[in-house]
């Protein structure tokens, strides 16, 4: 560690550099940065320039706060990592110190140079810009307070799966109110549609069922089925939400779920949701049979009253008069301080992979066909059959990374799919005896009793076979092949091609974001990835966090993931909105704009720019005025104001222009001959 | 390194996507040359076009402005009025005798680290193409060679 | 040159030291393109979906192991690319996007090259194709089949001739080859391309 | 009339003369107009690319060259033969791609005094052209004898839907286009699952135990299907598959007899042409069995309403669960 002092200027300023163990210290020289500063940057008020090991550690905070203390610093600049990552850290250690912590900037010279740059010297170079930029920025940083925002109770969860099941109970036992809404009929999600669950396999149904029943019932839960959110507004702490409530033909106070309707409705339909496409259901309905609610919902698009004007058994039967066609879409309004996103995941497309066949061979089946096939309460009642209906097969083929590790569609690993696969040829073993092989690249199970269940799958006579299946065909060539379905592969371990008839084909297929994920995102105010899932505030840190205050997700919306994980996700989401209510306000980045009326000339050229109303303009005085509770930061007025009469908070002119004359300061005065490197 | 001319450029970034797609290309070790210095702004709507000509009068060779894809601005809109101003700017410059490709906006969201690093590669060789813009020299009396192909493009 | 070359300068003898990967570097330069070898992740889908993945000694993806670990003769002696059919059903199901249609050819060519592969068959009928072309411009299925079977398979020709006199009665096959009007133009290109790749 | 280059390559002048000349007599009924480009030369097949590297892209560049020269209201060269559309499509595909090989090749044919800037003419396969730009209606609306009864293996090959690198075809494993096109024809097209898979293309030279084993297989699945005829539209798949089968009977000692002609055949058939125009007569399967089945030479007796027998291993029971819908399904049924 080394240190140098400098002389006094205005401001009195501390320039800390941090190693970062050999993060920055492995490409930036961080001593000679640090010596730099002191002599070259001591005309612009830096008094003392640190390096130090890991600047954030309790050690290094202390060192700040002992120069704040001794040497009398008023403005602290960090080169370390990035201030989404650490400027909280450092502001804190300020606080401690007596500094006020908006007097700190913390400066990125990891993720903008040390990581991104081999050249040593260049790299050098740049920190000493980035660390000069940020001095001359620091010094016009002004003392401010945070903004302090009150936190509504009440929680928007939306999804219905086990993640939204879980955040939902959580917060809504802890005593707060939380607004459960669900696109489907039913709560439940994929969950729902299992029979069994890896590693232990115990039956989905009976470890969610009296989950879904505790959020029926739960006095602190407003269930929304079958209903959307269509907008939001308004930011943390207080978003208002626009549900819509789709009509279910249903009247819900009359119905008692008795389920006459659905047994004598004459109109039966394919059912792609619940049951995959694999089974049926009517035109009125309850996915399963143990809904929550209760009630069912009247599909219109297949309904034959609906559709051609009589019909109307459901009415006639209906012991409680609870049918009603008249019903029509509610439009709900609803406060909440905090969001929590839990809208699941969609399956890839099998019929994209041509070369399995999947659609036009009939035994080729996707893991969610195969999860109903499997389930007692499905459409054979858990008899593992073929797409006849009856025949039992004798040969079974599983396929893992169907559509998944695939830059021909998804270039990301499920993480599921092997877990279920091993799962399927459990259940295929004990459940018929059939031969079984599954096919993989690589078995991945890395979670808690996962490795031995592979190994009980090995142990139940499962046959495993290492290779990326090539193709499924019917078309017999050898053998013992006629009527069969072939799998073609090469067997990567025996390094030889093989071809082995089976007579069914499962497609562990990938998990895929919500076809429209993007949409919704882009309503809650947050982003996808570029594979579509949503992106968490940071991927190890902050996992439930979004960018955007408020906003949180769980389950598989931000990516693939198992139960466990899932459940894990929806508690921890749920904690987090529990530990803001409690807190009962928010502090937030005090980054506003604000109008100095006796510069305003009235001009109005800002009044159009601001999307969330914060405005006003006083058509007496002739000026305009901003209400700070509105505004949001974003600082496209004080970019617009001719008068500069328009000032914002942190991002201010002056802020921006001495950050950038601190940037280019070696380039003012660049020499034809480069400057030496001080030692 | 050779004495080959080394174009400095400055980046303004978008607090909710750019600047954490900088982040990320940081994480994933993407690499870009170092010739560009980044500088971030809660929102490309923020960019007052002085800052650009501040930062090319005080010696940067270009100036990369980048912001959030449309659509997906974090305060709804604001990218377009960037991208509005960033039409008239680069006319003003054109019309100033500045090779209007010195400034470039590009879209970036949080997630493209990636992306943002080749941006940054493709703008530093495109400068480095253009040569230095040397401000002070072209505004102290030399013919600025504004001519009529950069006019043109300026306002295309 | 970048960073990751600095390697270890373990051997002082005049054989230039042994580069681990260069053989895969070697493969991917003589190959159009990006061919994106260096991502194959052995999966097999190459070898489960060739057509001649019998005959082959070594499955592509066995040749793609084998390149990583330098094996660079046994690639060159190896049948594998010499049973290519040019089908694609490896390139375009490879989850990693690798070009094997084009790695096989490269091989072929290095193979040719270097005389490696044992059984000429193949590597002369490539050979005597490309002599018509750069002789006419066309290719002559009559003379290359008879050529062709006159080397490799002479017992064998007898039980062409239906064959032969099937294709020349039904007029599919001429006996004289077609030369195109630029032949010289032809040749120019071509001897400028040869002397392209020897540098 | 849509106007094309023409790039009609070797086996379209010998082996493939039958394609050659139905694709002649048809031309103007589908409005299609072709210019031949002038003093084209052999795309290299798959051997060239075996020997040579720079000169198998500059073989190709010269008639990517010539083409371009004669650009002219259109920059769309079409190809018939699969390997020609393939050496012509990769090699500006490569040339765009890879700098470094595009300077090389214009290098050599800058020897030739010529020059070529790549992505200057786009290449397509004459299905993709007859399917996508002409329109199956327009093949529609000439069919004057349907080809009912006819049951067609549509045979697709490697090299036109592989590699796919412009994104032109539905699905390459799968490809639908010459289906729908010979369902137009009122042919009966079977779900050949060996659509796409490989002829076994130079192997008939170089190892006929594998060829032979190829060729069986594709023969083999045509029959198993019961097709009365299997359509290509690829010179090589058409000369292994009907050129050796009898070899390939022998080696096997099986006894398949399935005829194997070009889709341009089938369609003039289909347009009231007469077989001797199409080249018809020229296999060495004669196909005269299976189209006398549907009476293709008597003027009148339209066959009554065949029965569309549903294939042997997709009968779907009462019993059954139902069967995934396919996008577009009923598309290709019509």
């Amino acid at each position: 560690m080394t240190q140098h002092n400098g002389h006094t200027g205005q401001e009195r300023i501390g320039v800390y550099v941090c190693h970062c163990g050999s993060n920055i210290a492995g490409t930036i020289d961080v001593e000679a940065v640090a010596l730099w500063a002191a002599e070259h940057l001591n005309h612009r008020g830096v008094v003392v320039a640190r390096d130090y090991k890991f600047m954030c550690s309790s050690l290094g905070q202390e060192l700040i706060e002992k120069d704040i203390q001794e040497l009398g610093l008023t403005r602290v600049v960090v080169a370390a990592c990035s201030p989404h990552l650490h400027e909280q850290t450092f502001r804190i250690a300020c606080q401690r110190a007596g500094l006020n912590p908006y007097l700190c900037e913390l400066v990125s010279i990891r993720e903008q140079a040390s990581w991104v740059h081999t050249d040593k010297k260049a790299a050098t170079e740049k920190a000493k810009a980035i660390i000069s930029g940020g001095v001359e920025r620091v010094v016009w940083h002004a003392p401010l307070e945070p903004l302090r925002v009150p936190i509504h109770p009440a929680t928007l969860v939306v999804g219905g799966g086990i993640a939204g099941i879980q955040a939902a109970l959580e917060i809504a036992d802890a005593g707060f109110p939380v607004y459960l809404v669900e696109r489907e009929p039913s709560i439940g999600g994929h969950m729902a549609q299992f029979d069994k669950t890896f590693p232990t396999m115990d039956c989905a149904a009976c470890i969610l069922t009296p989950r879904m029943v505790s959020v029926g019932t739960h006095p602190n839960i407003t269930l929304l089925t079958w209903s959307e959110v269509m907008e939001v507004q308004g930011y943390v702490g207080n978003f208002t939400v626009t549900i819509r409530k789709k009509a279910r033909y249903i009247k819900e106070d009359l119905c008692t779920g008795c389920g006459i309707c659905q047994e004598k409705c004459p109109k039966k339909v394919i059912d792609e949701v619940f049951e995959a496409g694999l089974g049926y259901r009517k035109a009125v309905y309850t996915p399963f049979p143990q809904a929550v609610p209760k009630y069912p919902v009247i599909d219109r698009e297949n309904c034959t009253y609906f559709q051609k004007g009589t019909c109307r058994a459901c009415e006639k039967l209906c012991p409680t008069e609870a049918i009603d066609f008249e019903q029509t879409d509610e439009l709900l309004t609803v406060q909440v301080g905090n969001i929590i996103l839990a809208t699941g995941f969609d399956i890839l497309d099998a019929r994209r992979i041509g070369q399995y066949g999947y659609g036009r061979l009939a035994n080729v089946f996707t893991s969610l066909e195969f999860e109903r096939l499997s389930n007692a309460a499905g459409p054979t009642n858990g008899q593992i059959v073929l797409r006849d209906g009856v025949t039992q097969p004798q040969t079974v083929g599983i396929i893992h990374c169907a559509g998944s590790r695939d830059r021909n569609f998804n270039n990301y690993c499920s993480a599921i799919c092997c877990m279920q696969s091993l799962k399927f040829a459990h259940l295929v073993r004990e459940r018929t005896g059939a031969t079984v092989y599954n096919f993989y690249i690589d078995i991945r199970t890395t979670a808690k009793a996962y490795d031995e269940f592979y190994q009980r799958v090995l142990d139940d006579g499962a046959i495993l076979i290492r290779g990326r299946v090539a193709e499924v065909t019917d078309a017999a060539r050898l053998p013992g092949e006629e009527g069969k379905l072939i799998i073609q592969v090469e067997d990567t371990l025996a390094g030889k091609q093989r071809r082995i008839p089976v007579d069914m084909v499962v497609l562990s297929v990938g998990l895929e974001p919500r076809h429209d994920a993007k949409e919704v995102a882009h309503r809650f105010g947050i982003s996808c990835s570029a594979d579509g899932w949503i992106i968490e505030k940071h991927p190890k840190l902050d996992p439930v966090a979004t960018m955007t205050e408020g906003v949180f997700v769980a389950g598989c919306a931000q990516g693939p993931k198992d139960i466990p994980s899932t459940v894990a996700q929806g508690a921890a989401a749920a904690a987090r909105v529990l530990a803001r209510i409690q807190q009962h306000e928010i502090a937030l980045e005090p980054v506003r704009a604000s109008v100095d009326e006796s510069k305003c000339s009235g001009c109005r050229i800002c009044n159009g720019l601001c999307p969330f109303n914060a405005i006003i303009f006083h058509e007496d005085r002739m000026v305009t005025e901003i209400n700070p509770a509105l505004c949001q930061g974003c600082g496209t007025c004080v970019a617009a104001c001719p008068a500069g009469a328009i000032s914002g908070t942190v991002f201010s002119n002056e802020q921006v222009l001495a950050q950038i004359e601190g940037l280019l300061l070696d380039v003012a005065r660049r020499a034809p001959a480069p400057e030496p490197a001080p030692v | 390194m050779s004495d080959s001319f080394e174009p400095i450029l400055i980046g303004f970034t978008c607090n909710w996507c750019s600047y954490r797609a900088a982040d990320l290309a940081g994480t994933a070790r993407v690499k870009y040359p170092p010739n560009i210095r980044l500088l971030r702004l809660m929102c490309s709507g923020r960019l007052d076009p002085t800052f650009v000509l501040k930062a090319l009068a005080s010696g940067a060779d270009g100036v990369l402005i980048t912001g959030c894809h449309p659509g997906e601005c974090h305060y709804l809109e604001q990218n377009y009025k960037a991208l509005r101003r960033y039409l008239l700017l680069r006319r003003m410059l054109a019309q100033m005798g500045i090779e209007p490709e010195r400034v470039k906006l590009v879209w970036a969201s949080a997630a493209e680290g990636v992306k943002l690093a080749q941006e940054i590669t493709d703008m530093v060789e495109e400068i480095r193409a253009l040569g230095p813009l040397n401000w002070p020299q072209r505004h102290n009396g030399a013919a600025p060679h504004a001519d009529e192909k950069a006019v043109k493009e300026g306002t295309a | 040159m970048t960073e990751q070359q600095n390697l270890p300068a373990h051997q002082a003898a005049s054989p230039p030291p042994f580069v681990p990967g260069s053989f895969l570097k070697e493969v991917m330069d003589a190959t159009p393109g990006d061919s994106r070898l260096q991502m194959c992740i052995q999966c097999g889908t190459c070898g489960g979906s060739c057509p001649s993945a019998a005959d082959m000694d070594h499955t592509p993806r066995q040749i793609f192991a084998m390149i990583r670990a330098d094996m660079r003769e046994a690639v060159l002696r190896s049948n594998t690319p010499w049973y290519c059919v040019s089908c694609y059903y490896c390139t375009v199901r490879c989850p990693q996007e690798v070009h094997i249609t084009d790695v096989m050819y490269t091989l072929k060519r290095m193979a040719i090259r270097e005389k490696l592969y044992d059984d000429s068959t193949a590597p002369d009928f490539s050979q005597t194709f490309i002599g018509y072309i750069e002789n006419f411009g066309r290719s002559f299925e009559f003379g290359l089949a008879t050529r062709h079977n006159l080397r490799h398979r002479p017992l064998q020709l007898p039980s062409m001739v239906p064959f032969g006199l099937g294709m020349l009665t039904k007029g599919r096959m001429d006996l004289t080859p077609q030369r195109i009007e630029k032949i010289e133009q032809l040749q120019a290109i071509l001897n400028r391309a040869i002397e392209l790749e020897a540098t | 009339m849509n106007k094309y280059l023409f790039y009609p390559g070797c086996s379209l002048q010998r082996t493939a003369r039958p394609y050659m000349d139905s694709l002649l007599a048809i031309r103007e009924m589908i409005g299609l107009e072709l210019e031949e480009i002038e003093d084209w030369n052999c795309c290299g097949a798959t051997e060239y690319v075996a020997v040579h590297h720079v000169a198998a892209y500059a073989l190709v560049g010269r008639n990517l060259a010539l083409a371009a020269r004669q650009v002219n209201g259109t920059h769309t060269v079409m190809a018939a033969c699969s390997a020609c559309y393939l050496n012509l499509a990769k090699t500006d595909s490569y040339m765009r791609q890879d700098a470094h090989l595009a300077q090389q090749v214009n290098t050599a044919l800058d020897a030739g005094g010529l020059h070529y800037t790549p992505g200057t003419v786009k290449v397509r396969h004459l299905l993709d052209i007859i399917v996508n730009d002409l329109g199956i209606e327009a093949v529609r609306a000439k069919v004057v004898r349907p080809l009912k009864g006819l049951r067609v293996a549509p045979y697709y090959g490697c090299m036109i839907a592989r590699p796919d690198r412009d994104n032109r075809w539905d699905n390459v494993e799968h490809p639908l286009a010459l289906d729908r096109l010979l369902k137009a024809l009122g042919a009966e097209v079977i779900d050949f699952p060996m659509k796409t898979h490989c002829c076994g293309g130079h192997m008939t030279q170089i190892n006929q135990a594998s060829a032979y084993e190829l060729i069986r297989r594709l023969i083999h699945g045509a029959a198993e299907y019961h097709a009365d005829i299997m359509v290509t539209l690829c010179p090589m798949c058409q000369l292994n598959l009907d050129a050796y089968q009898a070899e390939m009977n022998r080696y096997f000692r099986t006894d398949y007899h399935v005829p194997i002609i070009y889709f341009t055949q089938l369609m003039g058939l289909a347009f009231g042409l007469e077989a001797e125009a199409l080249g018809l007569g020229k296999e060495f399967v004669d196909p005269r069995p299976a189209l006398s089945r549907i009476g293709i030479e008597l003027p009148a007796a339209e066959p009554e309403t065949v029965t569309v027998g549903e294939q042997p291993r997709r009968k779907k029971k009462d019993s059954g669960l139902p069967m995934p819908r396919m996008p577009g399904s009923k598309e290709a049924d019509e």
